[in-house]
């Protein structure tokens, strides 16, 4: 199961949990529980995430395997001047 | 996928680190070098553009008969030229609705209609012959304006999203976002010292000196060309095609020399109209800005007001940071104030810590990312109340921020815990530096900040080609903003062990190559960078093959070794070794030409720190600051063009001093911005300057083969701070609104001399 | 509107051009004859980008128009270089990376030159006051001034 | 719109008279042609008057000097004669706009687009200069100060040009300045401008002064009672401080974009002070 971690206006869509434990093989599976699992959230997940995993942040590598005790950050879709 | 990249930490480098000159130097100073309005093809018409006057106002009717029957006019579209075909995409709509109004015009400069005419004076008579019926409605410009109830609300759709309940009545908030950990009451209550204040920034624009400028060329068959300014012309193919129903693949994008974009050309603006234009005309179409549309219908970045309460401990720990910042974004969603949130706290190790943004929107133009968007005003406060809190428990404000910085462990403001991080080899290489110790004069005073940034990777895609005369063309699709040609060649080299002279980079066009994203987030030298490496060590097993088979050995018996293949070892066979060009000579002969490829989603890009020291003289009489010294300090983790690193340094921090003395967006009580051209919207000129001394650090970044991190985009970040807290040390006045302007600072000079005079 | 037929000398070779009257000379330049060096980056003479020299003297040709060019010397950037030889100014531009996006790059060029033809011993501040009519928003103007300066020095040497 | 290079004055005079639409002189153009670009003002005929004799050449009169209406700021600074008598009326020129401008721009014009806060009128109403006007009635000269009639306005009739300023001939011991605000350090409008003129006696005792005021009103103001507070003063501090007193008193400021009406009425007392003391060392006191 990795740890999920939401920002905190987030944690309306989750019971005001913002720590949360999902079983997934890559951010794609995640992010796909994760709005499964917790449908208020589809919206920002459809404007777009990043997340950060142990520490190193992911724009788009959705592919990204986890390992069990992966801890995962998710962030608001990066942008950049 | 981020590398092992441990080679990162050791490797000696022999091309990455000098400081040749760039390949596309030579036509840059001789005028050669053809930018966005450089271009002309045969039969092209000039397009121009009429814009709302009012702020915001209902569009009755546009009546474009006239100026049709004017000789030399050969089209004009409207918002019934552009057709909704964004199929439920909320921020693509916001595009198409930003580049011709609608049922509204939202902002002074908002396109309404545009016109293409044999030439520019026909067009602009033809704009004044077109009849627009206005209703006028009431505006708001001012971010904490457009919070309250009573404010003129500008879409009805809008329901603050992030709040509980979900509000039932619209408004001009579009989203509450929070960051941050721990218990922030909690931690309050552990503080001895607690500073409290609030702070304005007014919005800047980026200020390219080059105007936004396309020549658009759509043939009856559906297939077209755009030749265009702007740090990403694939972003630009794809929006076009999207909003115009073009496909892709028949939109051919051109990206001209770029003249500065900062974040200002990551969107679309003429381009769909000079495309919808030259599409009606059957013609080839030139749309260029003029300085004021450029200022008035373009994308500056957001004005802020922000709430700071920082707390500590008489030994000078933080044991609390709150914060709350409102950003308008204009006149459509997606102000950058969750990036101002996130990066607030974010140079601090700290237990409790809070920040909370609201996007809001408001008559003025869509806001665009100008370098790390949302960062400089939300540090601008964090760094002024950080220097209070240390002059309160009575440190040096480097002690104090050196007993606080994040390092590597620390658990980040906005999540995720920092691998390795150069924010207090910054500190103590500042603490060092001559600049910190070097004695100030009456009036003079010293200030310092420290800034973060994200910086992020992306899609890159690379061709490298290596000729038969053993040099190498290195083929990307990231426009080169500043330099960013003589890296790709300086890695490509370095990797293939041949000279710089050797290799030449281009950027091509849309047709040529994948997808390559937006040259933005400080990616292109980590990201295509990379992917440059990457294709020379494809093209590398391509050479070792060809020496495998020339030699008649297994192709794992050839290893690579400063630009020859080489037996891997006694038993492989005793060839001598063979270089690149030997084995170019021979490509035709032995399989064809030998090309390396790479194209990916590039991640693991570090992120970067940078302290500032500035020392400012104000005239106490006229309020006027004058910049004396200045220092940037940052880590690049690997500068690879130390020369181009330095500039970014030097160009973000001018562009910082500029947005905290002087730069700002003036709009009357009409709503109609007053400073819309270079002699009021004052940005920084020769003579205002100091040199900008720079230390670059290197904290190699795991993510990448040479530890390569971003620069671009950091060095705006703490400049806004640093200048208001050398203006602090200098007359004792504290500055919480940008920009610092003669006639606020001397304002406040006389409210603190009054308050004196009183107490005597 | 009633055209004008204009003659000239542009980098020191005879040109004759015909306008309209409210046509500026950067149009002229940029739109009819070909030379886009110099740039439009404000129309206004506040960015120094369209920088040309009119009998030797420093101006913005935005702010001239074609007309008023009749029996002048027009010098832009296309002239700077003599044949395969760059004018020490653009070869230092280049040695100190005194460039980024490149925009403004002509402007300075014709600028400093114009500066060093009459002052060939600036100060730091001279060349800083004589070029703060020419807007760059890449550099910081750091690496421009440090180009000028040695441009100058090695001038002086040589 | 037809563009015209009359090579006389009477020329020029007649093609301006004769103009049923709308008729401009151009002398540098650097205010002409932004007005032009931007739309501001549509013309029927532009006159452009640098080929007519004379409006290019500084001259030394007997009574002063002669500076022709096409002068340029660039070729006043090269002057070495006029910098010598009147350094502060070449300072206030040179300080319009950049280099690129100082190659163009002249001060006749400056004073044409009756602009509050041109930078050269202040200096040159605080030295006394005169315009000399040549129109279809023959020639007229006036004072500076009674040129602009409010922003944008001149006293010039239809057909009236103005083909050159005459600045007087300095009697000993004087000396000018003209001190400016601006944000930043060039390329900026005025947001205040202090011109000041004025002689000692053999004691460095002040006994003839102007002094005027840029962007402060709604056209460049000569303040009588400001030289009235130094005259017959050693510039002592009391003397300044009724010095910008009556400066500051005789602001009539607005707030706008470039600052507000207390900022310009503080800071037009402090740059007089300043120029006033520039211009007595110049005229040799301390």
């Amino acid at each position: 199961m990795a740890k999920v971690i939401i920002w905190s206006s987030l944690k309306s869509h989750t019971g005001g949990e913002a720590n949360l434990e999902i079983a997934a093989a890559n951010v794609k599976d995640l992010l796909a529980r994760l709005g499964e699992t917790y449908p208020g959230l589809q919206p920002q997940l459809q404007r777009g995430v990043s997340v950060s995993i142990d520490g190193v942040i992911f724009r788009d590598g959705w592919l990204q395997p986890l390992k069990p005790d992966s801890e995962v950050v998710l962030l608001p879709r990066m942008v950049g001047g | 996928m981020p590398l092992d990249n441990t080679e990162s930490q050791t490797r000696k480098f022999k091309v990455v680190g000098t400081r040749p000159i760039r390949p596309d130097g030579i036509d840059k100073v001789t005028g050669r070098a053809r930018f966005g309005a450089d271009a002309v093809a045969p039969g092209m018409l000039i397009g121009r553009i009429l814009r709302s006057p009012h702020a915001h106002a209902k569009i009755k009717s546009i009546d474009a008969s006239k100026a049709l029957k004017l000789e030399g006019v050969k089209a004009v579209v409207t918002r019934d030229d552009f057709p909704d075909k964004t199929d439920g995409d909320a921020a693509l709509y916001d595009v198409l609705y930003n580049v011709m109004a609608r049922e509204k015009a939202l902002y002074e400069g908002h396109a309404v209609a545009a016109v293409a005419a044999t030439s520019a004076s026909v067009a602009r008579q033809a704009l004044k012959l077109i009849k627009v019926d206005y209703e006028v409605l009431p505006h708001v410009t001012d971010v904490d304006e457009a919070m309250k109830p009573s404010a003129p609300v500008l879409h009805a759709k809008i329901f603050t999203d992030g709040v509980e309940p979900k509000p039932k009545k619209a408004s001009n908030v579009v989203r509450r976002y929070e960051f941050g950990h721990g218990d922030v009451d909690a931690g309050f209550k552990k503080a001895d010292v607690i500073v409290e204040q609030s702070f304005k920034t007014e919005a800047t624009h980026q200020g390219y000196i080059e105007p936004h400028a396309c020549l658009a060329n759509v043939g009856t068959d559906g297939q077209g060309e755009l030749w265009v300014c702007t740090q990403g012309h694939f972003m630009v193919r794809d929006t076009c095609a999207r909003l115009l129903g073009m496909d892709m693949s028949k939109l051919r994008v051109t990206a001209s020399e770029i003249g500065g974009g900062f974040g200002g050309k990551t969107t679309v603006f003429i381009e769909p109209v000079a495309l919808a234009l030259s599409r009606k005309a059957n013609r080839p179409v030139k749309v260029v800005m003029s300085r004021d549309e450029v200022f008035k219908a373009t994308g500056p970045t957001s004005s802020s007001s922000i709430d700071v309460k920082i707390g500590c401990t008489r030994d000078g720990r933080i044991v609390a940071g709150d914060a709350t910042l409102r950003y308008q974004g204009g006149a459509f969603a997606g102000s950058p104030v969750e990036f101002g949130a996130m990066t607030a706290f974010a140079q601090y190790d700290l237990d409790n810590v809070r920040a909370i943004g609201y996007d809001v929107v408001c008559n003025r133009p869509k806001q665009a990312a100008y370098r790390a968007p949302g960062a400089p005003m939300a540090n601008f406060a964090i760094e002024s109340v950080i220097e209070e809190l240390a002059h309160k428990v009575g440190m040096e404000p480097i002690d104090f921020r050196i007993k606080n910085a994040a390092r590597e462990g620390t658990k980040s403001s906005y999540g995720p815990v920092y691998g390795p991080i150069g924010l207090l080899a910054t500190l103590q290489k500042a603490r060092e530096h001559p600049h910190f110790r070097a004695p100030l004069g009456k009036n003079q005073g010293r200030g310092m900040a420290c800034g973060f940034w994200f910086n992020f990777g992306g899609q890159s895609c690379v061709t490298l080609n290596i000729g038969v005369d053993g040099t190498v063309g290195v083929v990307t699709g990231s426009p080169d903003i500043g330099g960013s040609r003589a890296s790709m060649c300086l890695m490509t080299a370095e990797e293939l062990g041949i000279p710089y002279e050797k290799v030449r980079s281009v950027v091509t066009d849309t047709g040529s190559l994948g997808y390559n994203d937006v040259t933005d987030g400080s990616r292109t030298t980590f990201a295509t960078g990379m992917a440059c490496i990457l294709a020379a060590r494809d093209a590398i097993k391509k050479l070792c093959a060809r020496a495998a088979q020339i030699w008649g050995i297994p192709e794992d018996a050839v290893t690579w070794d400063a630009g020859f293949a080489k037996p891997a070892g006694g038993n492989a066979g005793n060839f001598p070794p063979m270089s690149l060009k030997e084995i170019a000579a021979q490509a035709a002969s032995t399989g064809g030409p030998i090309a390396g490829h790479h194209e990916y989603s590039a991640d693991g890009a570090g992120v970067s720190f940078a302290t500032h020291i500035c020392d400012s003289e104000v005239d106490p009489e006229t309020g006027f600051t004058k910049i004396l010294r200045y220092t940037v300090l940052q880590d690049a983790g690997k500068a690879v063009h130390p020369s181009y690193v330095e500039g970014q340094f030097q160009g973000g921090a001018v562009q910082g001093i500029g947005w905290a003395l002087n730069e700002e967006y003036i709009y009357g009580k009409d709503g109609r911005l007053q400073n819309a051209g270079f002699l009021d919207y004052r940005i920084p000129v020769c003579s205002d300057l100091p040199m900008i001394d720079t230390v670059i650090l290197e904290i190699p970044n795991p993510g990448h083969p040479y530890g390569v991190r971003g620069v671009g985009e950091t060095s705006i970040v703490p400049p806004l701070a640093a200048v208001a807290n050398s203006v602090s040390a200098a007359v004792g006045v504290r500055m919480c609104e940008t920009p610092i302007s003669p006639p606020k600072l001397l304002a406040a000079l006389d409210r603190k001399s009054g308050m004196k005079k009183a107490a005597e | 509107m009633t055209a004008v037929k204009v003659s000239t000398k542009i980098n020191g070779d005879a040109v004759d051009f015909v306008c309209e009257p409210d046509e500026t000379l950067l149009d002229v330049l940029r739109n009819r004859l070909g030379l886009t060096g110099a740039k439009e980056g404000c129309s206004t003479g506040d960015c120094g980008a369209c920088s040309v020299t009119i009998d030797g003297r420093l101006t913005c040709s935005c702010l001239v128009l074609g007309a008023e060019a009749e029996g002048h010397d027009i010098g832009t950037i296309e002239g700077m270089a003599k044949g395969e030889k760059l004018h020490p100014l653009q070869k230092k531009f280049l040695e100190h990376a005194a460039l980024q996006c490149g925009i403004c790059t002509p402007g300075f060029l014709v600028a400093a030159k114009a500066l060093l033809d009459h002052n060939p011993r600036p100060t730091e501040t001279e060349v800083r006051f004589a070029l703060a009519g020419n807007l760059c928003r890449c550099t910081g103007y750091d690496k421009i001034v440090r180009a000028v300066m040695d441009t100058a020095a090695e001038m002086r040497r040589a | 719109m037809r563009y015209e290079s009359p090579t006389t004055l009477q020329a020029a005079s007649q093609l301006l008279a004769k103009e049923k639409g709308s008729a401009y002189v151009l002398a540098g153009g650097t205010d002409l042609l932004v007005r032009l670009r931007t739309g501001f003002i549509e013309p029927d005929l532009i006159v452009d008057i640098k080929r007519i004799a004379g409006t290019r050449t500084i001259a030394k009169t007997a009574t002063g000097f002669k500076i022709g209406a096409a002068v340029t700021g660039a070729e006043l600074g090269e002057n070495a004669a006029l910098k010598k008598a009147w350094p502060g009326v070449v300072e206030a020129a040179n300080l319009i706009g950049s280099k690129q401008v100082q190659g163009r721009a002249t001060m006749t014009g400056n004073l044409c687009n009756a602009s509050p806060a041109a930078d050269s009128v202040p200096a040159l109403v605080a030295a006394g200069a005169k315009a000399v006007i040549s129109g279809p009635k023959g020639k007229r000269t006036i004072p500076v100060e009674a040129v602009p009639v409010g922003p944008g306005k001149t006293a010039l009739k239809k057909g009236e040009i103005i083909e050159a300023l005459v600045l007087p001939k300095r009697p000993p011991r004087s000396g000018d300045a003209y001190l400016r605000f601006i944000p930043r350090t060039e390329m900026d409008i005025a947001v205040v401008g202090v011109g000041v003129s004025l002689t000692l006696d053999a004691k460095g005792v002040v006994k003839d002064a102007r002094v005027a005021l840029g962007a402060v009103a709604p056209t460049v103001l000569l303040v009588p009672a400001a030289a009235k507070a130094i005259i017959g003063t050693k510039l002592d501090a009391k003397a300044l401080d009724a010095l910008a007193a009556a400066c500051s008193a005789a602001c009539k400021p607005i707030d706008d974009k470039r600052g507000t009406k207390d900022y310009r009425i503080k800071v037009a007392g402090v740059l007089a002070k300043r120029a006033a003391k520039i211009a007595a060392q110049r005229a040799g006191g301390k």
